[in-house]
C-alpha cells in the first residue's frame, strides 16, 4: 500500500462571524436586527500535498488563500472537515518531547512576523527549547547552523528584529520556522513583499533549502511569475474555493477555468511590451453575499444559465487536473 | 479599520531608512533614553520628579520634623509664617500649619502620602488591568465580550462619584483611598491592554508563535505583554497623576486621609481656611508642590508617548 | 426696598415647622412660624403667641393666647390653631426625618382647649418645663394645613402661612429662600422688606461671597478669619457665647476598645475609670491654647455644662487650669506614671474646628505621655458610631463605640434640666435619661438630683439640685468639658446685630445703622 | 503616438535636488533627478522601495513637507518653473496642470467625506460653477472610468467602495482636468492582478485619447514594459539609467538595471535567479561614489569617483563608469 | 439600530440594578442618618420613632424591596431630609447643572479647537509650546483648587465677578437658564470655566494630535495635489476627520463632567444636583442618592447613546451594530 501522502485535506471550510448575544437572538427573532454576518472565507475544499511537491496557491485578494494556509499550518481550526498529517489528524496527537512539528508558516510582512522585543538569538532559539527539540546546552549551536543555513551573519545574534532589513527579517523567519524541525513549510505570501532583488534572494533560498532538507513546500502568492518559476503543482481559487488545480507548467500553458484563463492574461510579463490590456470587468464580489452558483458566473464571458443556478463541481478534466466549470461538461 | 494593510512595510517609518542594519548593538532602552533625552522640558520634568521622589522617599531623614509625631508638633507655634523660629529655637523655613506642624516636613511627608497613593493604586490598577486586558484580548469571543462590557459600565460611571461612594462605604485610611482609586482605575488599564493588544494580537508574530505552539501562557506574558508594555506604561503615569489629584479633591471633600497624617491633597484643603486671612503659605506651598509632582509626572507620561510611539520605534 | 441677604452655612431642607429640629430649618421657619412661647437672646422664655402662662396646679399650665393676630392669610389665630398644631405632632408626620413631637412627649403631655384664646396643657406629674418645652413647637394654621402633604406643601409656599414677621415669597432648592415683609405683624414694625438666604457651604466661599458683596451677612465666618474681619472697617462682627457645650468624652466600661497600654495591649481595668486619670487629662489640656490658636479667640472655656445666664449655671465652677506637671503627677498617682495610648475620635463637619481642637489635644495628652491617636470623620459616620457603632449593638440595644470622643450638646431650652439628665445621668433607654450619656457614666448621686429636679415645679429648689448634680458630676470629671462655643456673624458695615444663644439667625435682629 | 518636438515638453525635470533634514543627518532622497515627458509620453520610473521614486514625484509637485526642502534644480510645466513658485501658483496649477495619483488607493481618499464632496472640491478648485453642474460634471467622470451606477457611488464613502474603484475614483480626480501631467506613483501596486489590468487598460486610453504626458511610478519592471515608452531606473536618490524602454530592458547599461532584470522569474527556467546580492544602502551610509558599487560585480576602482549620467546609446543614458551596452548589445 | 439601543438598555439595566444594591446596602453599613435630624434631648423611644418615619425598622433587603417594587412604578421614593419626591428634588436641580455642564463643553471646545488648531499647525513654535503647557496643568491641577483660586483673585481681590449662586435666570421652554441675562452670565463663567479645564485641556490635546495626524495624512496630501485650498482643507478635510476622536471622547468625559460638578458646584454655590449629593452624603439621605445615582446612569445611557449615534454620523466607517464597539 501507498504511504499516506504528507498532508491530505477533505472538505475544508472556514467560516468567520461574530456570534450573536442573547439581545441579538431576542432581536433577530422578531427582525428587528439582521442575523449576524458571515464569511466563508474557504469551502469546501480538499487537496493533498505529497511529500516533497512545491505546491502553488493562487487567486485573488480575499479569496481565502490565507485562510486555507493557516487552517493547514494548525494555526486556524477549520469549521468544518479535516487534514491528516500522514494520515493522522494533524494537531491530535500527543507530541512527545523532542519531535518536531509537522508545518510551520511564513509569513506575508517580515515587519510584524518577528516579536519586536526580542533578539534573534531567542526568537529562533524559544520553540526548540520549549519543545526540547534541543538540548539546552546545545542551544546556542543549533540557533546559530540555523543562522548560517539561512544566510544570517552570526555577528547579529543579539540583535532586535527592527535593526534588520526586510529580506533579512525573512531569513530569521525562516529560520524561526526550521528550528522546529517542520516537514511541511506554508509560505503565505513570503516573498511578496520584498523588492525585487532581494526577492529573488529569498525564492533561491527556498529553493536550496528544499533541496538540503526535502522540504515540502504550500506556496502561496499572488504573484504569478515566481509561482510558476518555484511550484510543481498550482491551486487557483476564486471567492473560497478551488476553481481549478493541476501541474503549474500545464495550467500556464494552457488554462482550463475561464477565471484562470482571465487571470494568466492580465498578468504583466517583462517580454509583453506596450500590451492592449483586455482585463476582465468587475470586482470580485464580497464574501458576504456571494452569488449562487458559480461564483466566477458575474463576471465570465461565457456565462450560461445554468452558471447562474448550479455550482460546478471539481471535477478532473485531464489525468492530475481539475477543474470546476461547466462548460467542460458542455464540451465532453 | 483595514485601511493600511496593504501598505508595504518597508515605507513604515524613517527610523531605518533602507532597511540597513544599524551600525552600533543599540538596545531599546538606550534608545528610548536618547530619544527622551532630547527634550530640554522633559528632561527637566525627569530631572525634577526624581527630586521630589527621592525628596518623599527621605522625608524621615531629611525633615525637620516629624509632622505625624504630635510631641513634636506644638499647637504655641501655630500659623507661623515662613522663616519663623520656634520656641525651642528651630526655623520653619516654610512656616507652621494651623497645628503648629512644619509645613516644609508636612509638604515631605504629605508628598510620601501622596505618591504613595499614586504609585500603590497606579500599580495595583495596573496589573489587574493588564491581566483582564490580556487575557480578554487574547481569548477573544464571549470572555472578551463579558469583560469588555463591565470595563465600558465601569468606565460610563465617573470616577468621582465612585471613589466617593466607595469611601462613604469603606470610610478613611490610606489602603482604602487606594482601594477606591483601583477599582475606578483599573478599568482604563483593561481597555487600554486591551486596544493594544488586540492590535498586537493581530500581528502574525503572535500568530507565529501560535503556529510554534508555544503555549498560552508564554504567547501571554512572553510575547503580548511586553509589547503592551510602552503603551501600559504612558497610561500608567497618567493615571498615577490622575490619581494623586484625585486624591485631593477626595480630601477636600472631607473623605480623604486622618487629619493627622496629611497628604498634600489634605494640606490644602485644611489650609484654604486660612488664605483669606493672609495665611497664603499653609495652602499654597503644598499647592505648589502637588501641581509641579503632577505636572512633571504627566510631561514625563507625555514624553513617553511620544518616543515610545509604535510608529517611531519601529 | 430693603433686602436683607444673609449667606448661611447650612441649606434649609423644608419650611414645614414640624418636620425636622435641625437649626438651618427652623432658623427660617422662625421667620414664618411662630410659637407660643418665645426665647429671648440667652434662651430665657418670653411671651410668643401666648401672652402669660401659669401653673394652675401641680400638673395643669394654662396658657392665655395673643389677642388680634392674624395669619398670612388674614384669618383670625386661635386655640384651634394650637389644639391643630400639637394634635398634629402627636398624630406622627409621614416621613418626617425628626419632627419636634418628642417634646410633648415629655411629662406625658396633654391639652385642651378652653375658650378661643386659652389653652390648658396637663402632664402625667409634677412638671416644670412646660414652656421651655412649647417653645420649640411652631403653630401652624388649622385651616391651611390641614390635610396638606407634610414637606411638600410648605416648601411650595401653600401651606407656609404663619403669624410671623415675615411671608413666605420663594423656595429654590439650593439657590435661596425668600422672605417678604408682613406689614401686619403684631410685633412691630419690620424692618426689611426682604430676607433672602442663600446657603453656601464652603467655608471660604462663604466669606469671600460677604467681601464681595454678594451678601450682606453671613454666619460662621472661618475662626481663621475673626481677627483680620475685626480689624477691617469695611464689616462688623457680632458674637455671643451660644448654648452649646463642647466636651470630652470618656468611656466607662471595664475594657475599652481604644485604650491601650504601651504595648498595644487592650488595658484592664479601664484606666479612664480612675477619676485621677480623667482629671489629669483635663489638666493637661491648654483651653486657653485652644481659645486662642484654632478658635480664633472666640470660645469660652468653661467647667460647667450650661452656659452663663442659664437656668443652672454655677458661677464658682471655673475651668480648669493648664497644669502639665499636676496632671503627669495624678497620672503617677493613680498608676500610669508611663502613660498609655488612646484613641480620640471626634466629627469633622459638626462644630466650629472640631477636627482641629481633636488634634490640638492630641497633641498635649500626648506630651503628658498618653499617646492620643486621632480619628475624624464626618458627622453621619460619627454620630451613628458614636451611638451603637459596638459590634455588640443589635437593634434596641445601643452600645457606644469609642472610648473618648469629642462631641458636644446644645442645651436648647435655656435650662439645665434635660442637659443634666441627658448627659450626666445614668443611661436609661426607658425614661430617656443619660440619652447623650455614650461614656455610660453612672453615679446614684447625680441621678438622684437628676430625675428629682425634673419633677420640682420650684424654681429655687429646682436650681440647687440642679448645681448639685453638676458640681457632683465636675468633681469626678464624669466629661471633660472644654468650651462654650462662641458664633459669630460677620456683616458688612452698617448692620447691627443682636447675637442670639441658640445660633439662629433671625432678620429681625439685624438693623440697620447708618 | 504625437510627437511635437517643437513645443516645450510637457515636463522638464533638470537635476532636481531634494533633501530630508532629519536629527540623524541630511537625507539627500532625490540627487540631481533630470527627466523630460513629452505630450501623451508614458516614462517608468522603476527602482527598489527607497530610491526615491516617491519624492521625485512630489518633488515634482512640490508637495514635499518639512523636515524636506527642494534644495535645488528646475521643474519646468511646459516651460513654466514650479521650483521657487509661489503656493498659490503652485495651487492653481496643481489639479488643472499637474495631477498625481498615490499609490495606497484605501489612504488617498478622506474616510469621512462622499465621494462627491471630494471630486466636486476638486471641480471647484479651479472652475467656478454650480454645486449641481459640478455633480453632473463629476458624475461624467466617474462614467468615464468605467464606474457602473456613478449617481449611487458619488453618495458612497470611500470605505463602501473596493480598492480598485478607489483607485479608479482617484485617477477621475487627477483627470477632472485634463492636466498635461500626471504623476501615478505605483497607483496598482496594491491592487490585484486582474483590478491592475483594468486600470492600466484605463489609463493608456485616457493618456492615448487625451496626450497626457504620465509618468509611472512603480518597482515592477514587467508593468512598465507594458505600458511605458520610456523607462528610467532610480537608485538611491539618482537615476542610474535612462532609455526607450526595449532598449532598456533589453540591453540594460547600468550593471544594477541588468541585475534587476535578471531577477525576475522567467517562465520554464526553474533554476536559481540570478540575484544581485546585497542591498541598497541607507542614504546616511552612501559609499562616496557610485552608490551600487559595492554591490557590483564589476565594481573598480574608478567607481570610488561619482559618475554622471552619460549618454550610451540614441536617446539613452546611464550612470555608470563602465556601462555594458557594448559589451551586452550582442547578447 | 435598534439592537444598539436595546443593548443599551439592557445594560444599563444592569448597572441600575448593581448600583442600587450596592448604595442601598452601602449606605446602611455607614451610618443612621436618624441621628443627624434627632435633636440632642431626643431619647430612645423618640428615635425609634423616627427610625420608623423614615420605614428604617424593617430589614434592608426588605427596604430594597419596596424601593424596587415602587421603583418600577417610577417611584424612587421620598428624600429623607425635604420629604420631597427625590426624583422632583432631582428635576428642579438638573438644569443647573446641566447649564453649568455645557457652558463647560462650549468653552472647552470654543477656546481649545482654535488653541489645538494653532499648536497643531506649528508644533515647534513657542506660542504651541505654551498652549501644550498650559493645557498640563487643566488636567494636573485638582478642580477646587482652581475654583477657590479663581474666586480669590476674580471676586474678592478684583471684584469683578460673583462668587456664588446662579444670579438672574430667564425662562426658555420651561427651563431657567442664566446664560441670557448678563449677571446669570456673570455668575457662570467662573464655574463653568473651572469645570470645562480638564475638558478644555483634553480637546487641545485632541485637536493637535489629530491635525499632526490628519495634515500628514494621504488624503490631506491628495487635496492639496488637486489644487484645493488651504482654508476648504483645513475647515473640512481635516476638520471632519479631528472631530471624530474630540466628539467621541468629550462624549465619554461629559458624563464624568456632569458627576465633576459635584467639587464645582459646591465650591461655587451653584445651586446644581451635584451639589445635593453632596449634601445628600452627608447626611446619609439614602433615597437622594439613589435616585441621583439612577438618574446619572440614565444620563449617562442617552449621552453616550447620544454619542455614538453622532460618532456614527460624523465616521461613516462606523456602523452601529454588536455590542463591542
Ligand atoms: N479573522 C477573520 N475574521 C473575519 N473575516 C476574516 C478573517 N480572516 C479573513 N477573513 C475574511 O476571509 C476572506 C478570506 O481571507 P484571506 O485572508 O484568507 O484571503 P487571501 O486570499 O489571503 O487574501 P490576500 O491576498 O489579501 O491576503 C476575506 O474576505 C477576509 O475578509
Ligand atoms: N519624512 C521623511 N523623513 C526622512 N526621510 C524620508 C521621509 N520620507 C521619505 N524619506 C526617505 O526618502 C527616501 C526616498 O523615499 P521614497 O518614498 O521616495 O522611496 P520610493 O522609491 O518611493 O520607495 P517605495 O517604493 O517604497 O515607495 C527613503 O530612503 C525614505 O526613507
Ligand atoms: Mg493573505
Ligand atoms: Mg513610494
Amino acid at each position: 500500500m501507498k504511504p499516506p501522502p504528507l498532508i491530505e485535506a477533505h472538505g475544508l471550510s472556514k467560516v468567520f462571524g461574530e456570534g450573536q448575544d442573547l439581545v441579538g437572538r431576542m432581536l433577530s427573532r422578531f427582525g428587528l436586527e439582521r442575523p449576524p454576518r458571515r464569511v466563508h472565507a474557504v469551502e469546501e475544499v480538499s487537496l493533498t500535498i505529497r511529500e516533497g511537491e512545491v505546491v502553488g496557491v493562487v487567486g485573488e485578494s480575499g479569496c481565502g488563500k490565507s485562510t486555507l494556509g493557516r487552517m493547514i499550518a494548525d494555526i486556524l481550526q477549520p469549521t468544518t472537515g479535516e487534514i491528516l498529517h500522514r494520515g493522522r489528524p494533524l494537531g491530535a496527537r500527543r507530541r512527545e518531547k523532542g519531535a518536531g512539528l509537522a508545518v510551520q508558516m511564513i509569513f506575508q510582512d517580515p515587519f510584524s512576523s518577528l516579536n519586536p522585543r526580542k533578539r534573534v538569538g531567542a526568537l529562533i532559539g524559544e520553540a526548540p527549547k520549549v519543545h526540547g527539540i534541543v538540548a539546552r546546552e546545545d542551544l546556542d549551536d543549533y540557533v546559530e547552523s540555523l543562522m548560517e543555513r539561512c544566510g544570517i551573519d552570526l555577528a547579529y545574534k543579539g540583535r532586535f528584529a527592527h535593526q534588520f532589513s526586510g529580506g533579512q527579517r525573512q531569513r530569521i523567519g525562516i529560520a524561526r520556522a526550521l528550528a522546529v524541525k517542520p516537514e511541511l513549510l506554508v509560505c503565505d505570501e513570503a516573498v511578496s513583499a520584498l523588492d525585487v532583488s532581494i526577492q529573488a534572494q529569498i525564492v533561491n533560498l527556498f529553493m536550496d533549502l528544499r533541496e538540503e532538507l526535502g522540504l515540502t513546500y504550500l506556496f502561496i502568492s499572488h504573484d504569478l511569475g515566481v509561482v510558476e518559476h518555484v511550484c510543481d503543482r498550482v491551486l487557483v481559487m476564486y471567492l473560497g474555493r478551488i476553481v481549478e488545480s493541476g501541474p503549474a507548467a500545464e495550467i500556464f500553458r494552457a488554462p482550463n477555468h475561464p477565471y484562470t484563463k482571465a487571470l494568466l492574461a492580465g498578468v504583466p510579463r517583462i517580454e509583453r511590451r506596450r500590451t492592449a490590456y483586455e482585463p476582465i470587468e468587475g470586482d470580485m464580489p464580497s464574501p458576504l453575499a456571494p452569488p449562487p452558483g458559480c461564483r466566477f458566473h458575474p463576471r465570465c464571458p461565457f456565462a450560461t444559465a445554468r452558471c447562474r443556478e448550479e455550482t460546478p463541481a471539481l471535477r478532473e478534466i485531464a489525468p492530475g487536473r481539475l477543474s470546476a466549470c461547466h462548460l467542460n461538461d458542455a464540451t465532453a | 479599520m483595514s485601511a493600511g494593510a496593504v501598505t508595504r512595510p518597508e515605507q513604515a517609518g524613517p527610523v531605518d531608512p533602507a532597511g540597513a542594519p544599524r551600525p552600533a548593538e543599540a538596545s531599546a532602552f538606550a534608545a528610548v533614553a536618547r530619544a527622551y533625552a532630547r527634550s530640554l522640558i522633559a528632561m527637566t520634568a525627569l530631572v525634577v520628579f526624581a527630586i521630589i521622589a527621592v525628596a518623599a522617599l527621605l522625608a524621615p531623614w531629611i525633615a525637620p520634623q516629624n509632622p505625624y509625631d504630635l510631641t513634636q508638633v506644638d499647637l504655641l507655634d501655630n500659623l507661623l509664617p515662613p522663616g519663623s523660629e520656634s520656641f525651642s529655637g528651630q526655623i520653619y523655613w516654610l512656616g507652621t500649619d494651623g497645628q503648629g506642624r512644619d509645613i516644609l516636613s508636612a509638604i515631605l511627608y504629605g508628598l510620601r502620602i501622596s505618591l504613595l497613593v499614586g504609585l500603590a493604586s497606579g500599580v495595583i490598577a495596573l496589573l489587574i488591568g493588564a491581566a483582564v486586558g490580556l487575557v480578554s484580548a487574547y481569548r477573544g469571543s464571549w470572555l472578551d465580550a463579558t469583560i469588555m462590557r463591565i470595563v465600558d459600565l465601569q468606565l460610563s460611571f465617573p470616577t468621582i462619584l465612585v471613589a466617593l461612594i466607595l469611601l462613604v462605604i469603606l470610610g478613611r485610611g490610606v489602603d482604602k483611598i487606594v482601594f477606591a482609586l483601583v477599582v475606578v482605575q483599573w478599568a482604563y488599564f483593561a481597555r487600554t491592554v486591551r486596544g493594544v493588544a488586540l492590535v498586537e494580537n493581530s500581528r502574525e508574530y503572535i500568530e507565529a508563535a501560535r503556529g510554534l505552539k508555544l503555549g498560552h501562557l508564554r504567547i501571554l506574558f512572553g510575547h503580548l505583554l511586553p509589547n503592551c508594555m510602552p503603551t501600559l506604561l504612558v497610561v500608567a503615569t497618567v493615571q498615577v497623576a490622575s490619581a494623586i489629584s484625585l486624591e485631593a479633591t477626595l480630601s477636600f471633600l472631607g473623605l480623604g486621609l486622618p487629619p493627622t497624617q496629611p497628604s498634600l491633597g489634605l494640606l490644602i484643603a485644611n489650609g484654604f481656611d486660612y488664605m483669606q486671612s493672609g495665611r497664603y503659605w499653609i495652602s499654597l506651598l503644598p499647592g505648589v508642590v502637588l501641581l509641579v509632582t503632577i505636572v512633571s509626572i504627566n510631561v514625563v507620561g507625555d514624553r513617553l508617548r511620544d518616543v515610545l510611539n509604535p510608529r517611531l520605534a519601529r | 426696598q430693603e433686602v436683607l441677604t444673609i449667606g448661611v452655612r447650612s441649606e434649609a431642607s423644608s419650611l414645614d415647622p414640624h418636620w425636622t429640629q435641625l437649626s438651618a430649618d427652623l432658623q427660617v421657619q422662625e421667620h414664618i412660624f411662630e410659637k407660643l412661647v418665645n426665647l429671648d437672646s440667652a434662651s430665657q422664655p418670653i411671651p410668643g403667641l401666648a401672652v402669660s402662662w401659669e401653673a394652675i396646679d401641680d400638673t395643669t399650665w394654662e396658657f392665655k393666647l395673643r389677642e388680634g393676630v392674624t395669619w398670612h392669610d388674614g384669618e383670625p389665630f386661635t386655640a384651634d390653631d394650637v389644639i391643630f398644631s400639637f394634635d398634629r405632632l402627636r398624630g406622627g408626620i409621614e416621613g418626617a426625618p425628626a419632627s419636634p413631637a418628642f417634646t410633648l412627649d415629655k411629662g406625658g403631655k396633654t391639652w385642651e382647649k378652653v375658650d378661643d384664646l386659652t389653652v390648658r396643657v396637663r402632664t402625667d406629674g409634677p412638671y416644670p418645663t412646660v414652656a421651655e418645652d412649647l417653645a420649640m413647637v411652631p403653630i401652624v394654621a388649622e385651616h391651611v394645613a390641614r390635610g396638606v402633604t407634610a414637606s411638600v406643601d410648605f416648601n411650595s409656599g401653600d401651606a407656609a402661612i404663619g403669624t410671623g414677621p415675615f411671608l413666605y415669597n420663594e423656595f429654590r432648592s439650593g439657590d435661596r429662600i425668600s422672605v417678604v415683609k408682613n406689614p401686619g405683624w403684631w410685633g412691630g414694625e419690620v424692618q426689611w422688606d426682604e430676607v433672602v438666604f442663600r446657603p453656601v457651604t464652603q467655608d471660604a466661599s462663604r466669606l469671600a461671597a460677604l467681601l464681595n458683596g454678594d451678601v450682606d451677612m453671613i454666619d460662621y465666618p472661618p475662626t481663621a478669619d475673626l481677627p483680620s474681619l475685626r480689624d477691617n472697617p469695611d464689616f462688623t462682627v457680632s458674637s455671643i457665647p451660644s448654648d452649646r457645650l463642647i466636651y470630652v468624652m470618656p468611656a466607662y466600661r471595664d475594657v475599652e476598645d481604644y485604650v491601650l497600654d504601651n504595648d498595644g495591649n487592650v488595658m484592664q481595668p479601664n484606666p479612664l475609670r480612675d477619676w485621677r486619670v480623667r482629671k489629669a487629662l483635663s489638666l493637661a489640656i491648654n483651653r486657653e491654647a485652644i481659645r486662642d490658636r484654632i478658635m480664633g479667640g472666640a470660645s469660652l472655656p468653661t467647667r460647667n455644662v450650661v452656659p452663663p445666664g442659664f437656668f443652672g449655671y454655677d458661677e464658682s465652677l471655673e475651668a480648669d487650669p493648664y497644669d502639665p506637671e499636676a496632671a503627669q503627677a495624678l497620672l503617677a498617682e493613680a498608676g500610669y506614671g508611663d502613660g498609655f495610648q488612646l484613641t480620640l475620635h471626634g466629627p469633622n463637619d459638626r462644630y466650629i474646628n472640631d477636627a482641629r481642637i481633636v488634634e490640638a489635644i492630641a497633641q498635649m495628652w500626648t506630651r503628658i505621655g498618653v499617646k492620643t491617636a486621632v480619628d475624624t470623620m464626618p458627622r453621619n459616620i460619627f454620630f451613628s458610631d458614636l451611638i451603637r457603632g459596638h459590634e455588640d449593638s443589635f437593634p434596641g440595644h445601643d452600645v457606644p463605640k469609642f472610648s473618648m470622643s469629642l462631641t458636644g450638646w446644645g442645651t436648647v431650652a435655656g435650662e439645665a434640666t434635660y442637659t443634666v439628665s441627658g448627659i450626666l445621668e445614668t443611661y436609661n433607654a426607658a425614661t430617656g435619661g443619660g440619652n447623650g450619656n455614650f461614656g455610660r457614666y453612672s453615679n446614684p448621686r447625680i441621678d438622684a438630683r437628676s430625675i428629682l429636679a425634673k419633677r420640682t415645679i420650684d424654681r429655687d429648689e429646682r436650681l440647687r439640685l440642679l448645681q448639685e448634680a453638676i458640681n457632683i458630676g465636675m468633681e469626678d470629671y464624669a466629661l471633660i468639658p472644654l468650651h462654650f462655643q462662641v458664633n459669630h456673624w460677620a456683616m458688612r458695615r452698617g448692620l447691627e446685630h443682636a447675637a442670639r444663644t441658640n445660633e439662629r439667625t433671625l432678620a429681625i435682629e439685624v438693623r440697620r445703622v447708618d | 503616438m504625437t510627437r511635437a518636438v517643437d513645443t516645450p515638453p510637457a515636463l522638464a525635470v533638470e537635476d532636481l535636488r531634494t533633501a530630508f533634514f532629519t536629527d540623524a543627518g541630511r537625507l539627500d532622497v532625490v540627487d540631481g533627478v533630470s527627466l523630460t515627458l513629452r505630450r501623451g509620453e508614458i516614462l517608468g520610473l522603476v527602482g527598489e522601495s527607497g530610491s526615491g521614486k516617491t519624492m521625485t514625484g512630489f518633488s515634482i509637485t512640490g508637495l514635499i513637507e518639512p523636515p524636506g526642502r527642494i534644495v535645488g534644480g528646475s521643474v519646468k510645466l511646459a516651460g513654466e518653473e514650479l521650483v521657487g513658485a509661489d503656493r498659490a501658483r503652485l495651487r492653481a496649477l496643481r489639479g488643472r496642470r499637474i495631477a498625481m495619483v498615490f499609490q495606497d488607493p484605501m489612504m488617498t481618499l478622506n474616510p469621512v467625506l462622499r465621494i462627491e464632496t471630494q471630486m466636486t472640491d476638486a471641480l471647484l478648485a479651479h472652475a467656478s460653477m454650480s454645486r449641481a453642474a459640478a455633480r453632473a460634471k463629476v458624475r461624467d467622470a466617474l462614467a468615464e472610468v468605467g464606474i457602473a451606477a456613478p449617481d449611487e457611488r458619488l453618495r458612497a464613502y470611500p470605505h463602501e467602495l473596493s480598492g480598485g474603484m478607489r483607485q479608479r475614483v482617484a485617477i477621475a480626480i487627477a483627470l477632472l482636468h485634463e492636466p498635461d501631467v500626471v504623476i501615478a506613483d505605483e497607483p496598482t501596486t496594491a491592487l490585484d492582478v486582474t483590478i491592475q489590468g483594468q486600470i492600466l487598460a484605463l489609463v493608456q486610453r485616457l493618456c492615448r485619447e487625451r496626450g497626457t504626458g504620465l509618468v509611472w511610478i512603480t518597482h515592477d519592471l514587467a508593468v512598465v514594459a507594458g505600458i511605458a515608452d520610456r523607462i528610467a531606473v532610480m537608485y538611491a536618490g539618482r537615476i542610474v539609467e535612462e532609455g526607450p524602454v526595449d532598449d532598456v530592458l533589453d540591453r540594460p547599461a547600468h550593471p544594477y538595471t541588468r541585475g534587476l532584470i535578471a531577477s525576475v522569474p522567467v517562465p520554464g527556467r526553474r533554476e536559481r535567479l540570478p540575484q544581485v546580492p546585497g542591498r541598497m544602502p541607507s542614504l546616511l551610509e552612501l559609499p562616496p561614489g557610485c552608490a551600487f558599487a559595492p554591490r557590483c560585480a564589476q565594481a573598480a576602482e574608478a567607481c570610488r569617483a561619482r559618475p554622471d549620467l552619460l549618454p550610451v546609446g540614441p536617446a539613452r543614458a546611464a550612470r555608470c563608469h563602465f556601462p555594458l551596452v557594448e559589451t551586452e548589445a550582442a547578447r | 439600530m435598534v439592537g444598539f439601543i436595546a443593548r443599551r438598555l439592557v445594560q444599563s439595566l444592569f448597572v441600575l440594578f448593581v448600583m442600587t444594591l450596592i448604595v442601598f446596602f452601602g449606605v446602611n453599613v455607614i451610618g443612621n442618618p436618624v441621628y443627624i435630624f434627632a435633636s440632642s434631648e431626643c431619647n430612645q423611644a423618640c428615635v425609634n420613632g423616627i427610625i420608623a418615619d423614615l420605614g428604617l425598622d424593617r430589614p434592608v433587603w426588605e427596604q430594597y424591596f419596596v424601593f424596587v417594587g415602587n421603583a418600577l412604578s417610577g417611584d424612587l421614593g421620598n428624600s429623607f431630609t425635604f420629604g420631597v419626591p427625590a426624583m422632583s428634588l432631582i428635576w428642579e436641580r438638573l438644569p443647573a447643572t446641566l447649564e453649568l455642564a455645557f457652558a463647560a463643553l462650549v468653552i472647552a471646545l470654543g477656546l481649545g479647537l482654535p488653541l489645538g488648531i494653532l499648536a497643531g499647525l506649528r508644533p515647534d513654535a513657542i506660542s504651541s509650546r505654551l498652549i501644550m503647557g498650559v493645557s498640563t496643568l487643566g488636567f494636573s491641577v485638582p478642580v477646587f483648587w482652581i475654583g477657590l483660586i479663581l474666586i480669590m483673585v476674580f471676586s474678592v481681590q478684583l471684584g469683578w465677578l460673583p462668587s456664588i449662586g446662579r444670579g438672574d435666570t430667564v425662562s426658555i421652554l420651561g427651563l431657567e437658564a442664566s446664560f441670557l441675562t448678563l449677571d446669570g452670565l456673570s455668575h457662570l463663567l467662573m464655574p463653568a470655566f473651572t469645570l470645562s479645564l480638564f475638558m478644555l485641556a483634553m480637546v487641545i490635546r485632541l485637536t493637535r494630535a489629530g491635525m499632526r495626524e490628519v495634515l500628514h495624512a494621504d488624503y490631506v496630501k491628495f487635496a492639496r495635489a488637486n489644487g484645493i485650498s488651504e482654508t476648504r482643507i483645513l475647515s473640512v478635510h481635516v476638520m471632519k476627520n479631528i472631530l471624530i476622536p474630540i466628539v467621541t471622547v468629550l462624549g465619554m468625559e461629559f458624563g464624568g463632567v456632569i458627576a465633576f460638578a459635584v467639587v464645582t458646584e459646591s465650591i461655587f454655590s451653584w445651586p446644581g444636583v451635584g451639589k445635593m449629593l453632596i449634601d445628600a452624603i452627608a447626611v446619609l439621605d439614602r433615597p437622594l442618592i439613589v435616585a441621583y445615582l439612577v438618574f446619572v446612569v440614565f444620563m449617562f445611557v442617552i449621552i453616550n447613546l447620544l454619542v455614538d449615534i453622532l460618532y456614527s454620523v460624523l465616521d461613516p466607517r462606523v456602523r452601529l451594530g454588536g455590542g463591542a464597539r
